[in-house]
């Protein structure tokens, strides 16, 4: 190694990291403080609409893994589809939004809650009722405009002073 | 210092066996694994009863073992970047202790597949899973993890490390955020918290009578 | 019980006895060198026993023994290089193998 | 101040008699510091870990363990419990009595160290006349025993790092070895009580090269960063101790910080005056500055790259050691001018004379770096 | 003296037997089922990064210490001589320093040897 | 010395911690020395150019994302441009100035993971990558703001980019630029001037000029050994011909200059993304296109400047609603193709430090 | 008393250590098997108040010595069985047998002078004295480090690649 520096350069180093001593950390601390998302987060399952879904299959074709499963009957009255069976795969899903951007309907979104780890495979999949919004399945704002005014604020990292104790 | 051989010259021949026989144990492999592994959790709804019963060493072996979850290198795609990110200074994983993780599996005790399991890869990741010291977990990271995700039509991938590993939590997302991640580890945690020594003493002690 | 110079010079022959048969009796050049390390250990420890036991406030003795150890250190740097030297030249370290009025 | 340190030299005269005398004598002397060493080491090792964790997170602006008890005290509790319910794996090409032996040839030198450490005026276990020869030749046992380790693992990790043990201590013990002779000539004595007593001045001004020497080769020694090849994470996996699991691994991570800690209370009773130090009790001062220096080790592990292995040798040979062989007769040279010990001019002499010597040293000092030709 | 070593050779003891405990508790442990214990012939093989090891383990290693450590050997027994002279510089006096630097010089001379031969650059 | 040697092969990685994902490296050793490697791939193939051929031009924008995901931006741009020059599809303004801000964010991201892996790889006990990964988060939280993802965008989309920026992005933009050089600052002061370091890298695993180009390496590899060859101003695609840059290049292309172009490079990227700013139009931000689209036959060849280097796709259209042949020429897999001859006679330390530099990604290097 | 027990103890372990350097077969365990020898004979240093000799002996040999030697095993191809004896195995066992008992014998029967002064103390100033005092070895001294000279120069001359 060349001293032709004398050490300065590590001297540099040092005064670099003993300031980083007296910042504060960037840490969140994750169960008790939580960042807001974003607001067009794509969350760890997908939120379908019922009243507004019509059974037109656009999701389930337009995504690009088949994760959706939906299996309708016609009413002959209405002559309309009757959703019979909708069935999400969130562990086989790739949360792409596709399917959303897809739906000419607006009848499904993504989640917004991230927190959905199981124990079991098999609780991954989820079917009909489970796939439907509810307060602790908030719907998020991604390709939906309306829902993301509502949600709150993205907590931005640029915004937090580090610099100074 | 001054070797025989020409600049030029490869001290490896093609060592085509050696690759001719990896392919043959990923092939044993790939049919041993159609189904499967089933999850190492029967036992959740049943300890709950048992719960009540802990005794003290379950408390402090499971205190002692969930606080430190060292985790193994097993980073095979982009899921290990949301891992690193966790690691990372905003979400900070050392916050439980977890920041020490160890290049060797034997002293380590928790896999974190963070990425897409191809099946050339598959017979190394079962060779580190064995070869970790128990006790040991594995949480299964990301869509690859739980079913192969993006790529589970493809010819070369593994559709879910539970072909290979036994899995004990399953985080889904394509990658999971680090949040998510953290609410697993939290989700081994809490089942780690459940688990129950059966302490067989040499000589029997009168007054502890066993139950169940 | 009293622990007397007999003691230690007859541990000392003891050991010096061993390393003799080592070193006649092995064909692996580094036990040999092994082995003569340990004779001049035994030696070290008759010298500082006479120190000790026959002139106590002179350490003459001691001093003997510092000198042996250079002479060992000496000994194993040269011995080392002696094998090196050898295994470069013939592929062994077997002392047995060695016929110097061969080289 | 000088009445204070009078006041201490006559504390010292008293009670310098060795065992002191302790109700119950002898053997009450032996229990006492067996315990109070162990229980020590113990818990400085526990607060070092913990220290390690939370500074190193802080430098690297994060926060690091505090959920496991209070402030995350606790963690290393845990981790020391968990690890000692591993199982342990002994492979099947090991050579499995080597493979036995080796944490506990790595482990038993390091306690070993602590016998003469003097917490407090005269209070150490036993106050050899060669203490700080006995420290050094203790030490170089600890080196076998991390071969033995990489060595019987029968694992090529292992293997390299064992190798690389051999070369840093190879290099290393020298200038280590010669640095303190700058010490024992200003204190004239080799007990470590002794040169404490001897630091009116503390020797770190009147030794800065060879506190920095010592400093470096010490670090290099115990193999902690930037010098840690043996355990290279990011080149051989673990290193020597790859193929442990369980409390034999656990061993080797104690031997780690034991044997850091017993480097800084080398340098703190050595460079840093030891037990002195106004208004607080002595034992705390002397775990205060532990703590200093071992800061000091963290601060540099958390910001220096690793050096090569060749690097590390080149460095040891061409840089430590002429510096510290040159630091060595100036220092005697002084010892003869002021026998009745050195004014405080000498410190501005010696570290005047230090930066000239690393200005000069620098000048045509630079290595080398090869690729071999094959 | 004696009495003082005698005390290091109990703490030795205790040390030993420290280490032996700290060790042999997971055994104990195993007995009681605390600490488990399923070895498998996969899991005693030698780790390598997932993959079998290629070759056998032990395998001879090349010499490139041996003038390093030539070196070491000689100048540690140098400092060995310096420790007793740096003890009693006070009383030796100008004689001592001088008889320490011929000393010291004579050895150097095999130092610089080494260097100017550039045994002392890694090849 | 002359003793003959046992030279003994060992195997860095798949699961290494430096070999930056499933890499693995048969490496012959004597002793340190690196006698002979042989890199062994294809632990990480998924099938990612296979699978693209049975998926729609706008399904494919996720396998992307997993190419080289650490530049899942930059992969999406360079499908998006492939396949608008397939279609002649034509960008909207803002869509424009929005891809661009958004790749030159990603080179940034790209280039703190190689720099902080790279210091890493040199035992910097993670201290600088987790400063990078601090500076990483704050542009991860800008794409998040856009698409919702941290890792795995899909944002792009042929004909513009999927989602308009939200009223809150410029501001944070704003801020991010602002801040960017202070810390770009900090890691030079922290490293780049360390004695250490500079033995560990300078002229340590030198690519020639010659064998830069004649292995066909691309970006910071190539740059740093003296080739001045930038696509973005070579060959502008989108508009990058709107803004002053300068291509920082190395001399010597050891270790440290890649390092150091890397570094420069960043600094470039702030001051594109400051010109995009001020520039920034309003406006449409996705043209109309089809929801399948169908490119008339033929085949298209686009190449943008990945921050790994030149990443190009190659597609065949027969007309249909997917690819008849997609082929991806991965930046990473041709940048190791001189990995041998950069590392073969250095030490075991050496090559750690030589493969952090060249930075890949795995998921490019196998696909 | 005390005295006695550390003796027996050490001269055991010596003993013991010193057969393993001859008996086992595996190089690098008999290697270590001197290791434990030479830090018996450090102890029994101590036993005869030679402190300083005994940080000395464990410094050199232990410290120093032994790592030369452990390089040199790394030379070995058949580490675990590359102790063997060769032909002279017999001879070799009876020469070392007469010879222990001839020297057992005139030690025994010798009438060594024994003087009772307690031994002195502290060694290392004493030794300091000796060795570089104007009336010390201090011609021996340079002797040795001249000895030392010749073995480095000898050593690099001897294995130095032309
Ligand atoms: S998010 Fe993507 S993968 Fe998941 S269901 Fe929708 S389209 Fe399919
Ligand atoms: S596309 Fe929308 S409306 Fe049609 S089935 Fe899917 S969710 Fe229902
Ligand atoms: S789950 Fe998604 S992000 Fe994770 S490895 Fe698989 S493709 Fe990559």
């Amino acid at each position: 190694m060349k001293f032709e520096r004398y050490g300065i350069g590590i001297a540099r180093g040092m005064m670099v990291t003993f300031k980083h001593l007296f910042r504060h950390p960037t840490v969140s601390q994750y169960p008790e403080q939580r960042l807001n998302m974003s607001r067009r987060t794509r969350g760890n399952e997908l939120i379908w609409n019922n009243v507004k879904c019509t059974g037109c299959v656009t999701c389930a074709k337009s995504c690009p893994q088949g994760a959706i499963h939906i299996e309708t009957t016609v009413d002959p009255a209405t002559n309309k589809y009757n959703v019979l069976k909708i069935e999400v795969d969130t562990g086989y899903c790739i949360q792409c939004g596709l399917c959303v951007e897809a739906c000419p309907y607006e009848a499904i979104y993504m989640g917004y809650s991230v927190e959905r780890a199981k124990y079991r495979r098999g609780e991954l999949v989820q079917a009909n009722e489970m796939l439907l919004a509810s307060p602790d399945r908030p719907a998020s704002g991604y390709m939906n405009p309306h829902i993301a005014r509502e949600l709150p604020r993205q907590t931005l990292l640029v915004e937090k002073i580090v610099e100074k104790r | 210092m001054e070797v025989e051989k020409p600049v030029e010259s490869r001290c490896f021949d093609l060592q085509t066996e050696l690759d001719r026989t990896e392919g043959a144990n990923t092939e044993v492999l790939k049919a041993k694994s159609i189904a499967p592994i089933p999850d190492p959790d029967e036992w959740l709804e049943k300890s709950l009863e048992r719960n009540i019963l802990l005794t003290t060493v379950d408390t402090l072996v499971d205190w002692a073992r969930r606080s430190a979850l060292w985790t193994v290198i097993c980073f095979p795609a982009c899921c290990a970047f949301e891992f690193i990110a966790t690691a990372g200074p905003r979400f900070d994983i050392s916050r439980f202790g977890m920041e020490i993780i160890r290049a060797s599996p034997r002293q380590a005790d928790l896999m974190i597949t963070a990425g897409t399991l191809t099946w050339k890869m598959a017979p190394q990741v079962r060779r580190i899973y064995d070869q970790m010291a128990e006790p040991k977990w594995v949480i299964a990271m990301g869509a690859c993890g739980c079913s192969g995700g993006i790529f589970a039509s493809s010819y070369s991938v593994v559709p879910g490390y539970n072909r290979i590993v036994p899995v004990d939590v399953y985080v889904p997302g394509c990658p999971p955020r680090p949040e998510a991640l953290l609410y697993g580890v939290r989700m081994l945690q809490n089942k780690i918290a459940r688990e129950h020594v059966d302490i067989k003493l040499p000589f029997p002690l009168t007054g502890t009578k066993k139950e169940g | 019980m009293y622990i007397g110079l007999q003691h230690y010079l007859i541990l000392s022959a003891l050991l010096f006895s061993i390393g003799l048969y080592g070193a006649l009796a092995k064909k692996n050049a580094i036990v040999i060198l092994i082995c003569i390390e340990l004779m001049l250990n035994a030696v070290n420890v008759a010298m500082v026993g006479f120190s000790r036991f026959v002139v106590p406030a002179q350490l003459t003795g001691q001093v003997f023994a510092l000198f042996i150890m250079v002479v060992a250190a000496a000994e194993v740097a040269v011995g080392v290089a002696i094998i090196m030297s050898l295994y470069r030249h013939r592929e062994t370290i077997d002392a047995t193998k060695v016929d110097l009025l061969k080289w | 101040m000088s009445s204070y340190l009078n006041q201490m030299l006559l504390q010292h005269e008293a009670s310098v008699r060795v065992p002191p005398d302790w109700p119950g004598g002898y053997w009450f002397h032996w229990l006492f510091f067996t315990v109070v060493i162990i229980a020590f080491v113990l818990t400085i090792v526990m607060g070092f870990i913990y220290f390690e964790r939370r500074a190193l997170g802080r430098i690297q602006s994060r926060l690091g363990p505090n959920r496991t008890g209070p402030f995350g005290l606790l963690q290393p509790v845990a981790d020391a419990i968990k690890v000692l319910l591993k199982e342990d794996i002994i492979p099947d090409k090991a050579d499995k009595l080597v493979h036995w032996l080796a944490p506990i040839v790595a482990f038993f030198p390091v306690m070993l160290i602590f016998a003469v450490i003097p917490f407090q005026n005269g209070a150490m276990l036993v106050d050899l006349d060669i203490g700080i020869l006995y420290i050094m030749a203790v030490s170089s046992v600890s080196t076998i025993g991390i071969f033995m380790a990489g060595w019987s693992s029968g694992n090529k990790y292992s293997l390299l790092g064992a190798m690389r043990a051999v070369a840093s201590v190879v290099s290393y013990e020298i200038p280590l070895v010669l640095s303190i002779i700058g010490v024992i000539l200003l204190s004239g004595s080799l007990s470590m009580n002794q040169i404490v007593i001897a630091q009116n001045i503390p020797f770190i001004l009147l030794q800065p090269l060879g506190f920095l020497l010592f400093f470096i080769s010490g670090c290099a020694e115990i193999n902690r960063s930037p010098f840690d090849m043996l355990e290279a994470d990011s080149e051989i996996v673990a290193g020597f101790h790859t193929e442990y699991s369980g409390m034999k691994f656990a061993m080797f991570y104690l031997v780690e910080y034991a044997e850091a800690l017993a480097m800084s209370a080398i340098i703190a009773t050595l460079f840093l005056g030891g037990w002195r130090g106004p208004v607080l009790p002595p034992w705390l001062w002397f775990i205060i500055k532990i703590f200093v220096v071992f800061f000091l080790m963290i601060w540099t592990r958390s910001t220096l790259p690793r050096v090569r292995i060749d690097q590390l040798m080149a460095l040891a040979w061409k840089g430590l050691f002429p510096l510290a062989l040159i630091n060595l007769f100036i220092t005697g040279v002084e010892v003869l001018l002021w026998p009745a010990g050195l004014p405080w001019l000498a410190v501005l002499i010696n570290i005047v004379i230090m930066v000239v010597l690393l200005l000069l040293w620098s000048r045509f000092f630079k290595l080398g770096w090869g690729r071999v030709e094959i | 003296m004696l009495a003082g070593y005698g005390l290091v050779a109990l703490f030795l003891i205790v040390a030993i037997f420290f280490t032996v405990t700290m060790i042999g508790m997971p055994i104990m442990l195993r007995g009681m089922g605390i600490v488990p214990s399923k070895p498998n012939p996969v899991k005693n093989s030698i780790f390598e990064c997932g993959v079998e090891t290629i070759g056998k383990s032990w395998v001879r290693f090349n010499f490139r210490y041996y003038f390093y450590a030539l070196l070491f050997i000689a100048l540690d027994v140098l400092v060995i001589f310096l420790y007793p002279w740096a003890v009693g510089l006070r009383e030796l006096g100008y004689f001592g320093l001088v008889a320490a630097l011929v000393f010291v010089a004579i050895i150097v001379v095999g130092y610089v040897y080494a260097w100017r031969k550039k045994v002392l650059e890694w090849k | 010395m002359t003793i003959k040697t046992e030279p003994f092969v060992i195997n860095f990685g798949p699961a290494h911690p430096s070999t930056h994902g499933v890499f693995r490296m048969r490496v012959v050793l004597d002793g340190e020395v690196v006698l002979d490697l042989e890199p062994v791939y294809g632990y990480l193939h998924r099938g990612i150019e296979k699978l693209a051929e049975q998926r729609t031009y706008t399904g494919i924008i996720p396998l992307t994302d997993r190419l080289d995901y650490l530049a899942a931006m930059s992969n999406n741009l360079a499908h998006c441009i492939a396949v608008e020059k397939l279609a002649g599809i034509k960008v909207p303004e803002r869509a424009e100035y929005l891809r661009v801000i958004l790749a030159e964010l990603q080179r940034l991201c790209s280039h703190l993971i190689a720099v902080g892996a790279f210091l890493n790889d040199s035992g910097a006990f993670m201290t600088p990558i987790l400063y990078m990964l601090r500076e990483r988060e704050k542009i991860l939280d800008l794409f998040e703001m856009l698409s919702g993802q941290r890792l795995t965008y899909n944002d792009m989309r042929p004909g513009g980019v999927s989602q308009d920026a939200p009223e809150e992005f410029l501001p944070a933009l704003h801020k991010f630029v602002d801040q960017m050089p202070r810390y770009l600052d900090e890691y030079d002061q922290l490293l780049a001037k360390n004695e250490i370091l500079l033995a560990r890298s300078k002229g340590v695993g030198i690519l020639s000029k010659e064998l830069a180009i004649n292995s066909s390496a691309s970006g910071p590899v190539l740059r740093a050994s003296g080739v001045k060859w930038d696509i973005r101003k070579a060959e502008p695609y989108s508009i990058y011909d709107r803004f002053e840059f300068e291509i920082p290049t190395g001399t010597a292309g050891d270790c440290y200059d890649r390092y150091l172009v890397r570094m420069l490079e960043m600094r470039q990227s702030v001051r594109i993304i400051e010109q995009a700013m001020k520039q920034f139009p309003s406006g449409e931000y996705r043209s109309r296109v089809p929801k399948l689209i169908r490119p008339p036959v033929g085949e298209v060849y686009s190449r943008i400047e990945a921050p790994k280097g030149e990443l190009a796709f190659y597609i065949v259209s027969d007309s249909s609603i997917a690819p008849y042949r997609y082929h991806i020429r991965g930046t990473s897999l041709i940048n190791l193709t001189a990995l041998r001859d950069m590392i073969v006679g250095w030490k075991v330390a050496d090559l750690i430090v030589i493969f952090g530099s060249i930075d890949i990604c795995m998921g490019e290097v196998d696909r | 008393m005390g005295l006695a027990i550390a003796f027996w103890i050490l001269a055991i372990v010596a003993i013991a250590g010193a057969l393993g350097v001859v008996l086992l077969k595996n190089v690098f365990r008999a290697a270590l098997s001197l290791i434990l020898c030479l830090l018996a004979v450090a102890g029994l240093f101590i036993t005869l108040s030679a402190d300083f000799l005994a940080a000395v002996q464990i410094l050199i040999y232990v410290g120093a010595i032994s790592v030369l030697i452990i390089l040199a095993i790394m030379l070995t191809r058949e580490v675990t069985q590359g102790s063997p004896s060769g032909r002279f195995r017999i001879p070799a066992f009876i020469v070392a047998v007469l010879f222990f008992a001839v020297v057992a014998y005139a030690m025994v029967n010798t009438n060594w002078q024994i003087a009772t002064a307690p031994p002195l103390e502290p060694t290392t100033a004493a030794l300091a004295g000796k060795l570089f005092g104007e009336k010390g070895f201090i011609l021996p001294l340079e002797i040795a480090s001249v000895l030392l000279l010749a073995a480095i120069l000898g050593a690099i001359v001897l294995v130095r690649e032309k």
